[in-house]
Parts: structure tokens; sequence; C-alpha cells
């Protein structure tokens, strides 16, 4: 085989690469080595932005189809090679992307999901010293009841003549690393219920 | 970012100071290594530690903690005796030209209208001169002993090298050196860019800090040019989305003041807030579109009143939230993948603060250390220090604490916006682990359940929870396109959804229009939601190079403009500044090129205010002299707790702060050790996502603290020897890492010793520590309150 | 055609070797033919079929250990049990002189079959003494060398990287020397008495006399009467 | 064909370590943790698990005041690997186009490999009892991907390509660094051990960054693979052949002289 120059280039990622993530130009099948046939050779990979710094580089996350969603599902994680700001890059904690669902046992090199990864909703009583499985619905109807018990009792409608209504008992903290979409409802309900101490890890 | 990511390959020489870029935005130095490749750039990094950026840069520059107003006041200084500004730049563009009133006085690090007890200036005692028509008075000359530029060089005249280098603890070699190669970039076809973090903000003079940074790239015509810009490298992948929608107390979404009581209407939150000139004129169509949005049924008179109004200038900021919970004056808390015992400053406090509570909800991947603060581990310390009560068995906790699993970034799809302004989608990857659900999910259905426990309310109170428009269908799924739709803005059609429209610009204040964050209008115009675009061509306007600008990929906010202020990549009359990176440019009938304008499109330069390159600012040219709590020029002032007196003047401190703790303010006779805290490439913040991944946990295990081989030998510490950090907030272990990197510094003839402390860790996880937070205080910017992390004083011992 | 000398019962006998010596030579036969065998499939190119019969290269090298360590053992029971046979034994091999060197100068027509008057010898002739001296000493570097390539994390890489021709060198000579010694001690027609010695204890008083004049005389002649 | 490598420029790197998690990204490897030791270069050396590793080495000068070196240090992929060289299994191999690959269905965990390399390469992999080590991503390259570190690299310092244009754009890259401040610049592989497939731009002389200076094939492999395995074996052969002449001669003698019954030695 004969790399040619414009090859060359494509090869260290001089040109922008195009939508096939795979597709580098060149052509090693001939080569008489047995290798494993990769793992993503025909899958198409799903663009991520990874969600840790403000730089907003783009991940493609390869999984396996078919798989039951507590099984590992995930073949591999790249840097988006179409992605302007990143171009195919990663650094440790987005190449690292992987290991927040899935990771490799140390002990048999199996793949399985991240086990600190939480999979119920839990509740600690007060005083408690241990976590109880509750279901999704227990939970939110009861979150809901205490955020009624408080905001009733707590809430200010009118201060001097002036409609405020104004809660300063319960406080909402974080969500720098949710999607816009998610924080614009989260906002709105803190408003809504009239939240004041609203805060997160901008101002830290 | 007032510029973007990729538009670091434009720039000449990259300042980069309080910020490790190379470290905890690793792709920056992919575009830096490409400017200095393709144009000889340079890449200057001042910082205390010697860091991975350091050992990449061209001139490494230490700095004592805390003196950056100093080291930047000195760069003024050169500047203006040696009049390397770019004049032109300085004059159309900023308000160098400005007369002060001669109320503006300044003396001894106070400046005019100082009330000692308030520890509050009187802002205005430094008002500009007016005309009788409410026209600024200017003096194009520059000449006027009370303009701007004459009054900026009074004010900086102390900060000669000599002075600063003593404050600083920078070697004057090095400091020249610094001076010499940035202020190149003065030169009117050059540009120099300055990168900053959280070594910039999270000081008691964070604000005044970036603002150092803004007055010296305006004098250097640095701003609004390609490969210029002041540039906050952002931590968190939606830190600028979550800050846009105003996840703070401060603001509503759109940088859209939230309502005090003082507002009392309306009518007066829009007279008081809307500024007479500049683009925030229109601010009551953002704010009445705003309140359209929530509640779509009801006149904005009378939603404005569904907001609630906080108290007349109390602090509801991070610190003081923690105070008042420690003070039992709250009773629930939602944490939505927030880690404060670790994350958060006096961490002992703030863990002891929600013991206070009633219930708390925790929203997150994992069990974070904040989820389980009280349980048994959670109370583990390495000395018997106990300032807070956080010594406490679980059987004496009262909170209640509510679990619940959300799924990863890539077990759900949303838009994030980066630190650029980009606002890009991600898609769904893989299915959700276990029973954890998107956080868009949790809200949804918790707010429908909230909604129905209040159904037949008739109290007013109840009002804005029983009006609210939350119509994104039923529980389980919301419908995300329409949340998208919702933040574009659409017409108002009889209390229901019309058209999308383009962007803010067709935003109305008549109740017409609903658009939830203004500055977001226009990512979703018709049926295409912009955030999704993955065209990665660089094109370029005709007979122009591409810059890099990408305007076909995703969306940026706002209308799509990549770089800020870039009515300034030209000159005055609509020419660029450099013919290889041209912005936009006057084509003798629009502003054109390879970005949006940040300008009327139509407006010739030669028009009034055609010239006016900052339309956000009421006085439409940037501010050279603004006035922040603490002044209208940045002043040195040290950090709350420091080892040495100010050199500048007889301030301790800097008087405009709130003392939240004012017994916890350590001196050098028991703590002479001036700690910081920070990150490493591979943790992520309160390390609650990477001390949960094998593959990070291997690669940073376990909490360390650098330290000079001087300060190790005094101290009798070896490295990798266990050793206790102490200040008066509380003690942590933590593992010696004793490296020739670190180097005592000299403060005015005084040696002084620092360390740096990795604040990414806890108790769970694989990787496991002490949280480095137990140490900072609470003590913050006089204006956003941002905590004091990186200079506090300690002492240190082996374990 | 006759392989072995006849045992005989009818004749006097006296003890050539004792217990504990038989059952290391015989323990070490084993063992070193299981490591030869299944360490030759790494030495040797192409010899899947020779992996196969011990189950595959993994079950192959798992024997080479076993092997290794029953080895081990092995010596270690003889120093322990028979320290003083030992020390015989060394005394004997030290005393290599004049007659061995004839001996073994004379051996290779002997070895062939034809007729040979040699010198008289010790407990051990020449030969043997050769034997003892380059077989036990390869054994010994085998076991040295095969422990520390065994645990190379264990030692400096300097010395596993000499391990490792050492084992072969030391396995080859020590092959050559069991393939001679094995030949000569059974099939070898001269051999006769030798192989009962050490299968049984016991050789033909007669036999002794003829062959190891020296060491019959000073064990159960005269002298050792006084 | 042409040889394919990775070029690797420390003054580009900024030693993220993303190369580190990206090779076990693809390579399917699990995390081997170890305490810190005072070093953010946690692992002192690559592990069966870690195919390749980032060093950190601190110098200090009076003059030139203090440096941090950044190293990625993994296979070299040698022209003439001593891995291959010793392996008794011929478990390594070399592609058309330059990368040493290593069969783990073939290897057996005898370590001869580890030993015999002149970088120390090859590793231990317990839970498998077998040695593993960076296969320059061979499985990738022949799908026209990149090895994965390289295609990850957030700097640029790792450039994959033709061995020749890479060496020919290290030895421009080298000369400009040479000028500007670093002028021990040198590169590293182009000649080492008869030209590696791996080249390194380095800043400074090669031992400030612990590459050996002069790396060689430990003598004793040659002897031991060059000399004692092809021919000391022959002794074996001689021996049973000389057994096998005696067994036949001396029964031919016997029933000639028939009076030698009592004779022999053992």
């Amino acid at each position: 085989m004969k790399v040619t120059r414009r090859q060359f280039l494509k090869v260290t990622g001089v040109t922008a690469a195009t939508l096939a993530v795979t597709d580098l130009g060149f052509d090693l099948t001939a080569t008489a080595k047995k290798l494993k046939s990769v793992r993503i050779k025909n899958i198409k990979p799903v663009p991520t932005i990874c969600p840790y710094c403000g730089a907003g580089c783009g991940l493609v996350v390869y999984t396996k189809k078919d798989v039951p969603a507590n099984e590992p599902q995930i073949l591999s994680v790249h840097g988006d090679p179409d992605h302007p700001i990143n171009r195919g890059a990663a650094c440790s904690k987005g190449a690292a992307l992987m290991n927040i669902r899935e990771i490799y046992d140390p002990k048999t090199g199996k793949q399985q999901i991240n086990p600190k990864r939480a999979k119920k909703p839990l509740y600690r009583a007060p005083y408690s010293d241990k976590w109880e499985e509750k279901d999704w619905d227990w939970m939110l109807d009861t979150i809901a009841q205490r955020v009624k018990e408080t905001r009733d009792k707590y809430i200010i409608h009118k201060e001097n003549g002036v409609i405020v209504n104004r809660l300063d008992k319960i406080a909402s903290l974080g969500g720098a690393a949710l999607d816009n979409e998610e924080v614009n409802l989260i906002v709105k309900m803190n408003r809504a219920l009239g939240m004041t101490y609203v805060e997160h890890q901008a101002r830290i | 970012m007032t510029n973007h990511w990729n538009d670091l390959k434009n720039t000449d020489c990259c300042l980069i100071i309080g910020s490790n870029a190379a470290e905890n935005h690793p792709i920056s130095f992919k575009w830096l290594t490409e400017a200095r490749e393709k144009r000889g750039a340079k890449i200057i990094h001042v910082d205390p530690r010697f860091t991975r950026t350091s050992a990449r840069s061209d001139i490494y520059a230490p700095i004592r903690p805390g003196t950056d107003i100093a080291f930047i006041g000195g760069m003024i200084n050169y500047i203006l005796e040696n009049k390397l500004y770019h004049e032109e730049y300085v004059r159309e563009y900023t308000n160098a030209t400005f007369i002060v009133k001669d109320t503006y006085d300044f003396n001894d690090g106070l400046f005019s209208g100082y009330d000692p007890v308030q520890r509050k200036y009187d802002k205005n005692q430094w008002a500009y001169e007016m005309t009788e028509d409410g026209q600024y008075v200017k003096d194009m000359t520059m000449q006027h002993p009370r303009c701007v530029l004459q009054l900026l060089k009074k004010h900086f005249s102390r900060y000669d090298i000599k002075t600063v280098c003593k404050i600083t603890g920078t070697p004057e070699n090095k400091y020249l050196e610094v001076l010499k190669t940035y202020c190149t970039t003065g030169a009117p076809d050059k540009a120099g860019t300055i990168m900053y973090a959280m070594g910039t903000t999270q000081h008691t003079v964070g604000t005044q800090n970036v603002r150092s940074y803004a007055i010296l790239q305006l004098l250097l015509g640095n701003m609004g040019k390609p490969g210029g810009g002041v540039n906050a490298l952002r931590g968190e992948s939606n830190v600028q989305g979550s800050t846009d929608w105003a996840l703070l107390y401060h603001i509503l979404p759109g940088y859209l003041a939230s309502p005090q009581a003082k507002h009392k209407d309306l009518k007066t939150y829009l007279e008081m807030e809307t500024p007479k000139t500049g683009y925030w004129k229109n601010k009551p169509k953002f704010m009445v579109s705003f309140l359209k949005s929530y509640w779509m049924q009801d006149d904005p008179e009378k939603s404005y009143h569904y907001l609630p109004k906080r108290e007349n200038n109390k602090n509801y900021s991070h610190i003081a939230m923690f105070e008042a919970m420690y003070k039992n004056e709250i009773e629930g808390l939602f944490i939505w993948g927030s880690n404060p015992i670790v994350g958060g400053p006096n961490a002992n406090k703030e863990q002891a603060a929600l013991a206070k509570l009633k219930w708390m909800v925790a929203i997150d991947l994992w069990q974070t250390e904040t989820s389980e603060f009280w349980t048994y581990k959670a109370a583990d310390r390495p000395t018997d220090k106990d300032e807070y009560g956080t010594n406490l068995t679980p059987d004496k906790i009262q909170t209640e604490v509510f679990f619940l699993p959300a799924c990863a970034s890539f077990e759900k799809e949303g838009s994030v916006s980066n630190s650029g302004r980009w606002m890009q989608y991600r898609w769904k990857a893989a299915d959700p682990v276990g029973e954890s659900r998107a956080d868009l999910e949790i809200v949804h259905d918790l707010m429908l359940r909230i909604k129905k426990l209040y159904q037949g309310s008739t109290k007013p109170q109840d009002e804005p929870i029983t009006h609210l428009t939350w119509d994104y269908g039923p529980e389980g799924h919301p419908d995300i396109d329409k949340i998208a739709r919702e933040i574009n803005g659409f017409t108002v059609i009889n209390g229901k959804p019309g058209k999308q429209i383009a962007n803010f610009t067709k935003l109305a204040d008549d109740g017409s229009t609903a658009c939830s964050n203004w500055i977001y209008s226009g990512c979703y115009p018709d049926n295409e939601y912009l955030a999704k675009r993955r065209d990665n061509r660089d094109i370029a306007y005709p007979g122009t190079k591409p810059i890099g600008s990408y305007s076909n990929w995703a969306w940026c906010w706002p209308v799509n403009r990549r770089i800020l202020y870039n009515r300034c990549s030209a000159t005055p009359d609509g020419r660029p500044w450099d013919k290889e990176r041209v912005s936009i440019f006057w084509d003798g009938s629009a502003w054109v090129g390879n970005d949006v304008p940040d300008f009327a499109k139509n407006k010739n330069p030669n028009e009034p205010g055609g010239k006016n390159a900052f339309i956000m600012r009421p006085e439409e040219v940037g501010c050279i002299f603004s006035a922040c709590a603490e002044g209208p020029f940045p002043e040195h002032y040290e950090p709350w707790e420091s080892p040495v007196k100010n050199l500048l003047n007889s301030q301790p401190f800097n008087p405009a702060i709130v003392e939240w703790e004012p017994k916890k303010r350590g001196t050098t006779d028991k703590y002479p050790i001036i700690g910081t805290t920070y990150r490493v490439s591979e943790h992520w913040q309160s390390g609650v996502m990477t001390r949960m991944q094998p593959w990070l946990a291997e690669l940073v295990p376990d909490v360390f603290v650098e330290m000079s081989e001087e300060l190790a030998k005094e101290k009798g510490i070896r490295n990798g020897d266990k050793v206790i950090i102490m200040t008066t907030r509380g003690d942590i272990k933590a593992v010696a890492c004793v490296t020739k990197r670190f180097k005592p510094l000299n403060v005015a003839g005084k040696k002084i010793h620092h360390i740096g402390v990795l604040w990414h860790f806890g108790f769970n996880g694989y990787a496991t520590g002490d949280p480095a937070n137990r140490l900072t205080p609470h003590v913050g910017d006089a204006n956003t309150t941002i905590p004091e992390y990186k200079a506090w004083l300690c002492n240190i011992r082996r374990a | 055609m006759q392989l072995l000398t006849e045992y005989r019962e009818d004749v006097e006998r006296v003890e050539r070797f004792n217990f504990v010596s038989r059952l290391t030579h015989w323990g070490h036969t084993v063992t070193f033919l299981l490591c030869l065998l299944t360490g030759l499939i790494l030495f040797l190119d192409g010899v899947d079929w020779l992996a196969a019969i011990f189950g595959g290269y993994n079950s192959a090298g798992l024997i080479h250990r076993i092997s290794a360590v029953f080895m081990t053992l092995f010596i270690i029971i003889f120093i322990i049990f028979d320290f003083k046979g030992i020390k015989a034994w060394i005394k004997d091999i030290l005393s290599f002189g004049k007659n061995d060197i004839i001996f073994i100068l004379k051996f290779p027509l002997e070895f062939l079959g034809f007729e040979v008057k040699m010198p008289p010898q010790t407990r051990f002739n020449g030969g043997e003494k050769g034997n003892s001296i380059l077989t036990p000493t390869c054994v010994i570097l085998l076991v040295l060398s095969g422990y520390i390539m065994w645990f190379p994390a264990a030692f400096p890489p300097g010395l596993v990287r000499v391990a490792y021709p050492v084992h072969d060198i030391a396995m080859i000579l020590s092959t050559f020397m069991v393939c001679m010694h094995g030949y000569l001690g059974s099939f070898h027609p001269g051999s006769g008495e030798s192989f009962w010695g050490m299968w049984k204890g016991t050789v033909r008083a007669d036999w002794a006399k003829h062959h190891h004049p020296i060491w019959y005389e000073e064990t159960y002649g005269e002298k050792k009467a006084e | 064909m042409a040889n394919l490598t990775n070029l690797y420029d420390v003054s580009k790197c900024t030693a993220c370590r993303a190369c580190q998690v990206a090779c076990k990204n693809w390579n399917q490897l699990p995390a081997a943790i170890e305490p810190f030791k005072g070093n953010y270069q946690t692992h002192e050396d690559t592990n069966g698990d870690t195919y390749t590793i980032v060093r950190f080495i601190e110098h200090e000068d009076p003059v030139g005041g203090v440096t941090w070196n950044f190293l990625k240090y993994q296979c070299m992929h040698c022209s003439d690997p001593a891995c291959m060289k010793v392996c008794p299994r011929g478990a390594y191999s070399k592609t058309e186009w330059g990368a040493t690959i290593h069969d783990p269905d073939k290897c057996i965990g005898c370590q001869y490999c580890t030993y015999a390399c002149p970088f120390g390469i090859p590793k231990y992999r317990e839970r498998e009892d077998k040695v593993a080590k960076c296969t320059l991503c061979a499985d990738r390259v022949e799908e026209g991907m990149q090895p994965a570190c390289a295609a990850t690299c957030p700097t640029g310092a790792l450039k994959f390509g033709d061995r020749y244009e890479l060496l020919q754009y290290a030895e421009e890259r080298v000369n400009f660094l040479r000028a500007n401040g670093y002028p021990n610049a040198t590169i590293y592989g182009k000649l080492e051990l008869g030209g590696l497939n791996k080249i390194y731009i380095l800043t400074d002389t090669p031992d400030k960054f612990g590459l050996p200076v002069d790396p060689k094939i430990p003598g004793q492999i040659p002897f031991w693979q060059d000399i004692v395995q092809p021919y000391f074996g022959w002794l074996i052969p001689l021996a049973l052949a000389g057994s096998a002449v005696s067994f036949v001669t001396t029964r031919l003698l016997a029933n000639k002289h028939k009076e030698n019954k009592k004779g022999g030695h053992e």
C-alpha cells in the first residue's frame, strides 16, 4: 500500500474529517496480519457534548444496539472528528466518558455497569443511619408534600402593602451541568414557588 | 468568553492569568499551539503555581495569590507611561475621553463616598459630567485632568515596577519580560487575548481583577478583535447556560435583575431597571415576554407580582444561603447535581448547616458526599478540631433526605452552552442506568404534582402556581421540543402560542410575545432547532480569509454572534484593523464579514453613534471607568487573610466586602503560610463525577498538597508523607507533593511560603480524601460574593 | 538381545546407595524428564504436538513449574536427610585424580564396547565424578535460574536476563549428561550392576570389588574392619 | 510499504494524559489504581493494564530555572524487536507497516520479552497469565483510523502518519526549537536501535526524559538467541546418537568377545 500525501494529511487530522468517522481514506485491509476486527465498524456513533468543562468539545458514543438498559451498551467513546472545537480530540476526562456508565472490572477485565451509579430513589428518614429504597411515585409525592407544607407555612404574600410572594425557607442549589431545557424548567419551578435562595456553581 | 475557543488561534499573544488552561481546559492549548506554530504567538502564564500550563508557556511569571490588580495595575501604568496604548481605539471606543465629576476622589485606598459603617460607597460621587441636554461631556484630546484617561494615569502612577514586584513577589526581570511581550499587542494590527478562570474571580477583589483585565484590553485595543478579548474559561459544561438561565438569586433569565421589594410593580421595575441609552433600553420587551412565557394567560402587570420579590439589598448568595441555613433560617433544600460539602467554601460549616435542614432533596448520578452528609463517614476528621459542630452522628441529624437518581448527559437529550456561548445539542446515546431519570423528567413530574396539590386553591399567594403555564405534556416524559420553542419565543394569540419569532428584535412589551430567555431568542426561529446544526465548514466572506467562526455549527447567543463587540475589530470608519483577520467591516451600505455584526447592520460609521461599539452599555463605549462596589478603578487590596500589609494603602482588605465571620480571620502568628486551592486535569470540580470513575481515579488517586522543597525542609516533611493542613476553620489530611515547581516568594524582602491543595476530594468514590474546602473561609467578593478560595492563611505539619 | 544385566540374589551383595540417595535420584529422574519435555516445548519451535501431550501450552507450563517445585523439594530432602552422604559424595568427587583422568581418556573405547584395562576407581569412577560435578551443578543452576524466571519481579532485571541463557545452557548440558548417564546406567552392557545399585540399593560384592576397588576396600574391605 | 508511526512532540504535550485514558478506552483495559506517591505520575511504569503512561520529570538549573518535562512512554515498535526475538511461542510479529503486535492467544505469560526489551515494555497481566503491550492500535489503523492516543491528543503533540514524512517534519521542528530556546532539542527514534517505529521530538537530551541515550538490546539476548538456542542444542541429539551407536557397537563387540560379561561402568 502506498500512502499518498493527501492520505497522510487525512491520517494526521490536518484536513477536517467528513461525517464518516471511520473513513480516513486509505486501505490497509490487505495486510496479512489477522486482528480482531474493529468493534465499532458499521456502527453509527451518536454525537454528544462533553459534560465537563466549558469548552464544549464534541464526543461521539458508539453503542451496541438491542442490549437491555441495565447491561453494558457502550463500545467506545471518541472525540468527535467533525467538531470544530476539538477535531476528534478529547482530554483525559472526555476520553473517560464511558466510565460514567460502564467500567472494566480490574479482577476479570469484564465490562460492567459502574457499580457506583445510583440506580434507585433512596430515602433517609430523620435520625436514621441508612438509606431505604423507595419508588419514584412515593418520592415525588412526598417531596411535593414537603414543598407544600413548608411553602404554605412560610410564604410571604404581602409586605408593607406590596405583593412580594417571597419564600425564603426553601433553597435551590446547583444545575451547572444540566441542559438548558432543564435549567429553564428548574428556574421556572423555583420562581413560581416564590424561592429567593436560588444559587448554583457560577457563584462558587 | 467575549470570543470563543477556535478564535484563540488568531491571537498574537495570550496572557493566561488566574487560570491553569492546559490542565482545566485542555482544548484551549490546541488552538494556542496552532497560534504559536502558525503565527509565532507567545504564551504568558502568570500564576502562583508552576503548572502544566507554565510548562508549555513561553514566559512563566510567579505571582503571590491575590495580587492580580497590582500585577495588571503595573502593566497599565507601564502602557500609559510609555504610550503603548492604541490611541485611536481608546479615543473612539472607550470612555477615556469622558469627564468625571469633581466629586470623584481617591485617597489612601478609599474612593470618595465611602460609608465605613455600611462598608458601602455612594456611587453617585463618581458620575460623569453631563451637559444640560443629557449628553456626556468629553475631551477628545484626553488631556483634561478629570477625563478618564488622566484619572487612570493618576490612579495607577503608584503602580511602578518596583512596588508591583514587591507586592506580587514576581522577579523583576520576569515582570519586565511580561510587560514587553504583552504590551506589543497595542499595535493596531495585533491582537492579544487574556484567558482567566477561577484564579481571578475567587478573591475578595475578584470583580476588580476582571475589571483590570478589561481596562488593559481596552487600552491595547484588544476587545472585539479576532484573537483578542477577555475570555473567562468556564468550568462546567453548562455553567454558561445555567447562568444565562439565572440559577442565581439576583437575576432572571437573560440577565434581567430579579425584582426586589422596592420594585413594587412592573412599571416601577421597568422604570428603575431600564437605562435610557444603549441596547438595554429594550428591557421592557424582554421582561414582559419573559413574564408571558411563565404565565401566558395573565396580564404581565399582574403576573409580575407572581415573581418573588426579594428583600431590598439582601444578599441571597451561596455563602449567605449557608449562613442562613446554619442559623436555622432555611427548612428545605433542592440540590441539583451539586456537592457543597466538598465544593462550598468553609465546607465544615456548610456540612453543619445541612444538618439544620428539615428536608433535603438531592438529585445526582451518584451518592455525593452532600447526599450522605448524615453518615458516620461524613463526620470523620483527621484531628479533634470541630469549629462548627460537624462531628454529628446520624442519630443527632434530623434532616430527611430524598435522593433521586439522575441519568448521565449522554443518557438523555438537550442542549448546553459552552464558554464561547455556543448552544450545542447532545443526543441520547445510551439508556439510563437502573431507574435513573433525566432531570428534565424529574422537575416536570415534580412540578405537575405540586400543581396538583394546589389545584383549586383560591389563595392569592398560590396563583403563581395555579396560573403557571406548564404545558409540556403529561407526566413521564416532557416534550423537549416545546421547551426549546418557548426558549426561542413565539407570538401569543389568545393566551396560546402562535408563530415562532425570528429573534429578540421581534419581541414586544405589550404581551403579544412570549420568550423565556431573550438572549437565546433566535435559536429556534422556524422549524429547526439551530443548536442541532452540524455543518463544520469555516466559510469566509468573499475577499477575506476564514477566521474560525464556524457560523453554521450549532448556534451561539446573541443572534449567532461569535465574537462580542466585533464593531471594534474595524477602524472607526469601518475598515478592518488587520486584513488577515477580518471579523466585520463596512462595505459602504452595510456591516458584513465573517460574523454577525454586534451593531446595527446598516448603521453608517459616519452617522451619529456610528462608532459606538459597545451597544450594551448606556455610554455605548467600553468602560475604563466603571462603578463597581469598591470603586470605579481597581485598587490593590490584600486578601482577607494575608501575611503582609498592603504597600499601596492602609486598608487591611477590600473595604466594601461583607465580613461573615470576623473571628475566623486567621493571622500570621499561627497561620503564616499562604494557602490556595486548585484543580487538576484529571478530576472535575468536587470530583463527584471523576472520583467515581476508575480510569480517572487511577490518574490522581489521592488529595495532595504541593509545597516547595524549602518549606518541606523547614517542616521536616518528605515527598509522599501524610501531612495535616490547618486553618481557623478546620484541618485536613493530605499527601505531600514536594516539588521544585513551588518556590517561596520574596514579598517586600520577606520570604513567604505558599502551598496549594487539590479540592476535588471527598469520602466517596474510587479515590477518596479530605475536602480542601474545609480550610477555605466564608468571605466573598464585594460585588458577586464569590468566595475567596484562592488566598487564605494556614499552617502545615507532618501527620 | 538382553537389555539389562540380571539381578542376582544368589551372590553376596553390598549396599551402594542408601534410600535417600535413591529417592533423590529417581525423584530427580522423573521431575527432570517432566521439566525437560515440558521445557522443550518452548526451546524447540513447532512442537505443538509435544504441548498437546501435556494438554496445551498452559498446562505444560503448569506441569513444568510443579515438577520444578518437586525437584527442589528432592534436593532439600536430600540435604536434610543425608547430609553425611552428600559430604562423602562431595569428598569423593573432590578426590578427582590421575586415575580418573586416565579413566576418562580411555572411556570412549569402553563406551563403544572395546575391552579396556582401567585404573582402580574410588566409589565413583572418573566418568561418574564428571557427571556428579556437571549434572547437579546444572540442576542447581536450572533451579535457581528457573525461580528467577518464574518470579522476575523479585530480582534485578540484569539477573533475569542472564537467567534465560543460563537456564538453556544448563538444560542442554544436563540433558546431554542425562542421556549419557541414562544409557550407561542402564542399557550399556558394562554398566550391569550399577543400575541395580541405584534401583535396589545393593550391588554384587564381586562387581564392586572389580569396578570400585578403592571404595570397596574402604567400605567393606579389611581396612574398614579395622 | 511505507512505515506508519506516531510522532510525539514533547514541546506540545500538556500531559493531560488523555492518551493514557483513550488507550484504556480503546483497548478495554481496567484501571490499575495505585496510591499517590508524591508525583503526578502515579504509575512508575507501564503495567499489564496500562500500555502507555506519561512521565513527569522536574529539572532545575541555575540559568534556565525549573522545567517540567513530560514524556509519553509506551512500546517503541522497534524495527528488529527483542521481544519478537525471544518469544518462545512466536507471539510477536511485525505488521508490514511497522507495528510490533502481540498475539495473546499464543502468549503463555513467560515474560521473556519483558526482560529482553530495552525499554521494559511488555508487561505481565496477572488475571490472564499473559503479557500485554501497546499495539499501535493496529486494529484501528488497518481499518483506516488513527491510533487512539493520536486521535485523542488535544494539542496535536501526537501525530500519526508516514514515518518518512513525519521525520522530515520532525527535522524542521527540531531546527525551530533549537533556534527558539531549546538548544539541545533533538529527535529520538530516528537512529536508535536502527530506527524505532516511534519518533520523539525532544526539547532536551533524552536522559532528561528518562529515555536511554543509546538503547541497546541487552548483550545476553543475542548470545542466548543467536548462539545458545541454535547451536548448543545439538549436544542433545549428539548424546542420543552416541548412545545409539554404543548400544549397537557394544553388543556387536560383546558378541565377538563373549567374555566381556563382567565388565562395564555406568
